[in-house]
């Protein structure tokens, strides 16, 4: 494991260490460490079955490390519960898309502002003129984050109904209703192609520039090196390399992640030709 | 059917509407719960006895059974909100059988098995109709406010709501309390009409016929389960005369059917929605404004 | 041997498969290589009767087996090894391997040698035969998938990404058992990331980028082609 | 203490044929995810169709016996072809197998009623064994032995099939991940309808030991085994049908001495007070680790 200095300045957003987890007798993650700085776009790397998305899920709650912590601005949140995690600002998109059945784009963002509205039941049913304000400003807000994330669709659509790309968008946009500080995104360009990819690279920015620190497991290399000031290839559970993105692609153990070492490759075609040839194929 | 004997359906259809929107309040929060039976049968004997020896104002029994239900909600949904789905289900099924058990041997409260009579104050169209009004409006201001958006949220995904910061067990706990006050409120009004309760009068049946009515109706929209009550008690009397003894193998039958081929039921918000989006598609809406100002698919009230 | 023709398939609202032409002659060890979300576990998965294909046909020795359950595909002499080793966890190692006589293809006798190859070929899986899946490393897994595939004498053998998430170290047992089974006269549509590894195994490949088939050819002529690097980088 | 004694003889026998239901409920819990609620019919089925074997056509009791089992099982695959196959094919998730079942319990205790009629009635005088047996002071009767003697013969046959064989082996495949156990051909169809006449068929023997042990047969048999095999499967869990069986047959025990000794009215409500009990503070049962449900 290598790496490049981090800019000291700025404070650490996230601070993943040592952590690991088994399931059964597969060890997912193993002994992974990643700090992230405020205000930088990290990204996590590997072939599929690597781990990424295990350690996202730690962070956001869903799944407790066997070991290791992971801290949050500071704040321990290893085995936090999900919402709790959630409520430290900490937001996140998936990787199969998970919308709500049955609620449009507005509804959809809406239900991410929970933690920021204060009615209560009997405000709702007094028809109080605070909760009156607020149902408002909540729609308004989460308008402007659908128009914000690029959806073009109507926002009283299903949001199931959407394009893919818009989907994904929307995901981006409900995570964002939770007012985050950090944003977990998990493959964001998915089934996007290039022009889409670069508009979702774009929003990136423009979240890092509004303060943001975000995470994102990502595919496709371009945007990794266009965007990404540092990232983190893992392999079979384990980190390869971290670092700024261009330099950890060169590595050669990353490339071999990726597509396979060439010494073994030689290696099998040599056993294979070895035994080809006395048999006669 | 004659008219008398069709007003009398209906208002028992009126208070099954109330508790089926008790089974859809929990349900709502992702929760399957035959407990408001439970509640209903507490609401409704503390009714039948408070008004037996104390004596006691409508108004006031029916705040008793309201607040009662409510309470009880509160404690149930303490002890048992943590369960698995089919173990929580299994729970308040359990909870209705041992309310049974308890009405039998609590003689001295409840009339034991020959039951006991109530009071028929609160048994008038008034009465009913008022107390529906206030459910509609009570259900159609928390959908689209901050615990109905949480709540879908919940049913629909309870992992990806609690990213949003939501806490499953929180949201659903308040699903138990309305879920209470409505089972509790109902429980009172099936005494008043019923002017007679017995063990049997708050048992599974009563459970089943309700959620099958929530289900028939649709269970993604608070009217869906008014909608439902009222198909689902008049059906069986309809079919009473033609189908005989046989007329509950419909409501069987047509429980199968509706939860493979409608299983979002009669009142279908998404369908409706998708139903629209599709015709938007080959009608761009500037062109037909007036589609989709009449959408009965907008639950936001707000101004 | 097998056969696919305009192959298209789609998870909701995405083509994740579009026209795909793809032939796998007998005795042949073929590659399908491309990015993550290029569509080739979806292509494997429409071949073996996982995935309903929106249109287009897959035929196994001229047998149209387009839409059959799964089940039945492995009946017709397909087997497939799935990605994230796809065992049954609460059963033995042995148990998983005996399940395979489901598969209708194989007697008694069949069965016995074929339990005998397998433990031979994946000596580990002989030591652990009475451990639960479970229990076993993602190597062991992975070569007991192999193993239950192997169990149902398959025509053709799917392989969906055989590295994935394992260490070197066992990525080498594995591809040289494939080399073996290739020698042996198995025929293989192999799916793969690690291109090195597919290239330096096959006979054939098949790149594919966004759902789409973008070039094929031998292993030397793909290796140049520069197309192909770009389609693996997404 | 012969009192005491006799009573236990009792309740083991009576929880016998709790334990019996029990069994078949959890397997299809635990196998396929489904918490049937109309598993009570299946054993009224089975009990009113020995019922009218023996009385109708004089059929003898073994017999009745037999083709009560297998017309329950059959209720159980119809069910599962009608109601449960359609919800699994589209993926329906949790709630619509119950509802469904609940559809599929409306049905059947209906026409059971519309069969039986609203009262009880019994196997005519000497149609099925009731000589009882004295056996140092106490009473058994040929019923309680059956009964005995099926549970141990079920839970040991089920027991030994599910995790010795190869049958057993694809039933838990499947039980746990479908897809793996279809990628090396296993119709998990076939083993699913399987499982279903297999649960429903004990049910029908529990149903028709049910009816001989009280001499009564009625449209609402299988209700009350419904509860007692219901609050068996809780608290015994249902990761393991032995556990399930042990604890049927243990409120069979605590429901006798409790009317012997408490208050015969409460009986009931002891069972189910246990039931809450349980469920509250070891929701995983007493035997059973804690084992995610097949969604």
């Amino acid at each position: 494991m290598s790496g490049t200095s981090e800019p000291a300045a700025t404070a650490t957003a996230v601070d993943i260490s040592h952590l690991t987890k088994s399931f059964g007798g597969l060890t997912a993650v193993d002994d992974v460490t990643v700090r992230v700085p405020e205000g930088q776009i990290h990204g996590i790397l590997g072939p599929n079955g690597a781990g990424k998305t295990t350690v996202l899920n730690m962070v956001s709650g869903f799944i407790v490390p066997d070991s290791g912590s992971i801290q949050v601005f500071g704040e321990d949140l290893t085995g936090a519960k999900p919402f709790h995690v959630a409520q430290r600002g900490v937001a996140r998109t998936y990787q199969n898309i998970r919308l709500f059945a049955g609620m449009t784009v507005l509804e959809t963002v809406s239900a991410g502002a929970y933690a920021q509205r204060s009615s209560t039941i009997l405000g709702a049913l007094a028809l109080s003129p605070s909760e009156r304000r607020e149902r408002r400003e909540v729609r308004e807000r989460a308008a402007a984050l659908v128009e914000q994330v690029g959806v073009r669709a109507d926002h009283d659509a299903l949001a199931e109904t959407l394009s893919y790309g818009d989907q994904r968008r929307v995901e981006i946009a409900r995570a964002l209703a939770t007012d985050p500080q950090v944003l977990l995104l998990d493959e964001p360009t998915a089934g996007m192609n290039d022009a889409e990819s670069d508009q979702v690279g774009q929003l990136l920015l423009g979240l890092r520039e509004a303060g943001l620190t975000l995470i994102l497991i990502e595919h496709n290399m371009r945007l990794v090196e266009e965007f990404c000031e540092s990232v983190t290839v893992m392999n079979s559970g384990a980190v390869l390399a971290q670092g700024a993105p261009t330099w950890c692609l060169e590595q050669d153990d990353v490339k071999e992640a990726y597509f396979g070492k060439r010494s073994d490759a030689a290696r099998v075609a040599t056993l294979r030709r070895a035994r080809r040839s006395p048999g006669g194929a | 059917m004659s008219t008398t004997a069709l007003l009398t359906t209906l208002q028992f259809a009126g208070v099954n509407a109330l508790f089926a929107l008790a089974i859809y309040a929990s349900l709502w929060t992702g929760v399957l719960s035959l407990a408001p039976v439970f509640f209903g049968a507490v609401s409704a004997f503390t009714f039948g006895y408070v008004a037996g020896t104390l004596g006691l104002s409508p108004a006031l029994a029916l705040v008793v059974g309201l607040v009662l239900g409510a309470a009880l909600g509160a404690v149930t949904a303490a002890l048992i909100i943590r369960l698995d789905s089919h173990y929580l289900a299994m729970a308040t099924i359990a909870m209705v059988l041992i309310g049974r058990v308890l009405i039998i041997n609590l003689v001295e409260y409840t009339g034991g098995p020959s039951g006991t009579l109530v009071p028929g104050e609160l048994g008038t169209w008034l009465w009913l109709i008022g107390s529906l009004v206030v459910a509609g409006y009570v259900m159609s201001r928390l959908s689209g406010s901050r615990f109905g958006l949480a709540a879908d949220a919940v049913r629909e995904d309870p992992a990806v709501a609690q990213t949003l910061a939501i806490s499953p067990r929180r949201i659903q706990f308040v699903g138990f309390v309305i879920s209470g006050a409505l089972g509790g409120t109902a429980g009172v009004f099936q005494a008043s009409f019923l002017q007679y309760i017995g063990p049997d009068t708050f048992y599974t049946h009563l459970g089943f016929v309700t959620l099958a009515a929530v289900v028939l109706g649709g269970a993604f929209h608070w009217a869906g389960p008014i909608v439902g009550a009222i198909v689902f008690t008049i059906l069986p009397e309809l079919l009473r005369e033609p189908m005989g003894e046989y007329d509950r193998v419909v409501t069987g039958v047509a429980l199968i059917l509706i939860i493979i081929y409608m299983p979002r039921g009669l009142v279908d918000v998404r369908r409706l929605r998708l139903l629209r989006t599709r015709g938007r598609r080959r009608t761009p809406a500037d062109e037909d404004p007036s589609r989709t100002g009449s959408t009965p698919a907008t639950v936001e009230v707000a101004p | 041997m097998l056969h696919v023709s305009r192959l298209c398939a789609a998870h909701g609202a995405v083509q994740a498969v579009r026209e795909v032409d793809l032939e796998v002659p007998a005795g042949d060890l073929v590659a399908l290589i491309g990015a993550n979300g290029a569509g080739k576990t979806t292509t494997l998965h429409a071949i073996a009767g996982l995935h309903k294909p929106a249109s287009g046909s897959v035929r196994v020795g001229g047998r149209d087996i387009t839409g059959w359950p799964c089940h039945k595909v492995v009946r017709s002499g397909v087997a497939m090894v799935a990605e994230g080793r796809r065992i049954a966890p609460p059963l033995t190692v042995h148990e998983n391997l005996e399940l395979a006589v489901y598969s209708g293809r194989t007697t008694k006798q069949q069965q016995k040698d074929g339990l005998a190859r397998v433990y031979d070929l994946f000596p580990r899986l002989a030591d652990r035969r009475d451990q639960l899946a479970a229990s076993m490393s993602g190597g062991e897994q992975q070569m007991l998938a192999f193993g239950r595939a192997l169990m149902t004498r398959p025509d053709v053998l799917l392989l969906d990404e055989p590295s994935m998430g394992l260490a070197p170290s066992i990525v080498d047992v594995l591809f040289e058992t494939i080399t073996t089974l290739h020698e042996s006269g198995a025929t293989i549509l192999l799916v793969e990331q690690n291109a090195e590894l597919a290239l330096a195994v096959s006979d054939h490949v098949y790149v594919m980028q966004r759902g789409r088939i973008v070039s094929h050819g031998d292993p030397d002529e793909m290796r140049s082609e520069p197309e192909v690097m770009t389609a693996l980088f997404g | 203490m012969q009192l005491l004694a006799q009573q236990l003889v009792n309740g083991v026998a009576l929880g016998s044929i709790y334990a019996l239901f029990a069994v078949g409920f959890a397997l299809i819990l635990a196998k396929m995810g489904i918490l049937n609620v109309a598993h009570g019919t299946f054993a009224t089925g089975g009990a009113l169709a020995s019922y009218w074997l023996v009385f109708e056509h004089g059929f003898s009791f073994w017999v009745a016996l037999a083709v009560g089992v297998v017309f329950a099982g059959a209720l159980g695959v119809l069910a599962d072809l009608v109601a449960f196959e359609p919800l699994r094919r589209r993926n329906a998730g949790v709630f619509a197998p119950i509802i469904a079942s609940i559809g599929v319990w409306i049905v059947l205790l209906t026409l059971a009623e519309a069969f039986a009629g609203p009262s009880a009635v019994s196997y005519p005088a000497g149609s099925v064994p009731s000589e009882p047996l004295r056996f140092a002071g106490l009473i058994v009767l040929p019923a309680q032995v059956i009964s005995l003697v099926a549970l141990v013969v079920v839970v040991t046959a089920v027991h030994l099939l599910l995790t010795r064989t190869r049958f057993g082996a694809a039933v838990r495949a499947v039980a746990v991940d479908t897809r793996s156990a279809t990628i090396v051909g296993v119709n998990s169809r076939n083993v699913l309808i399987a499982v279903a006449f297999m649960a429903a068929a004990i049910a029908g023997l529990a149903g028709v030991l049910g009816a001989l042990s009280d001499n009564n047969v009625s449209a609402t048999i299988g209700e009350a085994l419904l509860l007692k095999g219901f609050a068996a499967v809780v608290v015994g869990g249902y990761g393991d049908i032995r556990g399930a069986a042990l604890v049927g047959v243990a409120i069979g025990v605590l429901e006798v001495m409790s009317s012997q000794y408490i208050s015969s009215g409460f009986r009931d409500a002891i069972t189910f007070g246990v039931l809450l009990v349980v469920l509250v503070l070891r929701p995983q049962g007493l035997f059973g680790e804690r084992q995610l449900v097949r969604a």
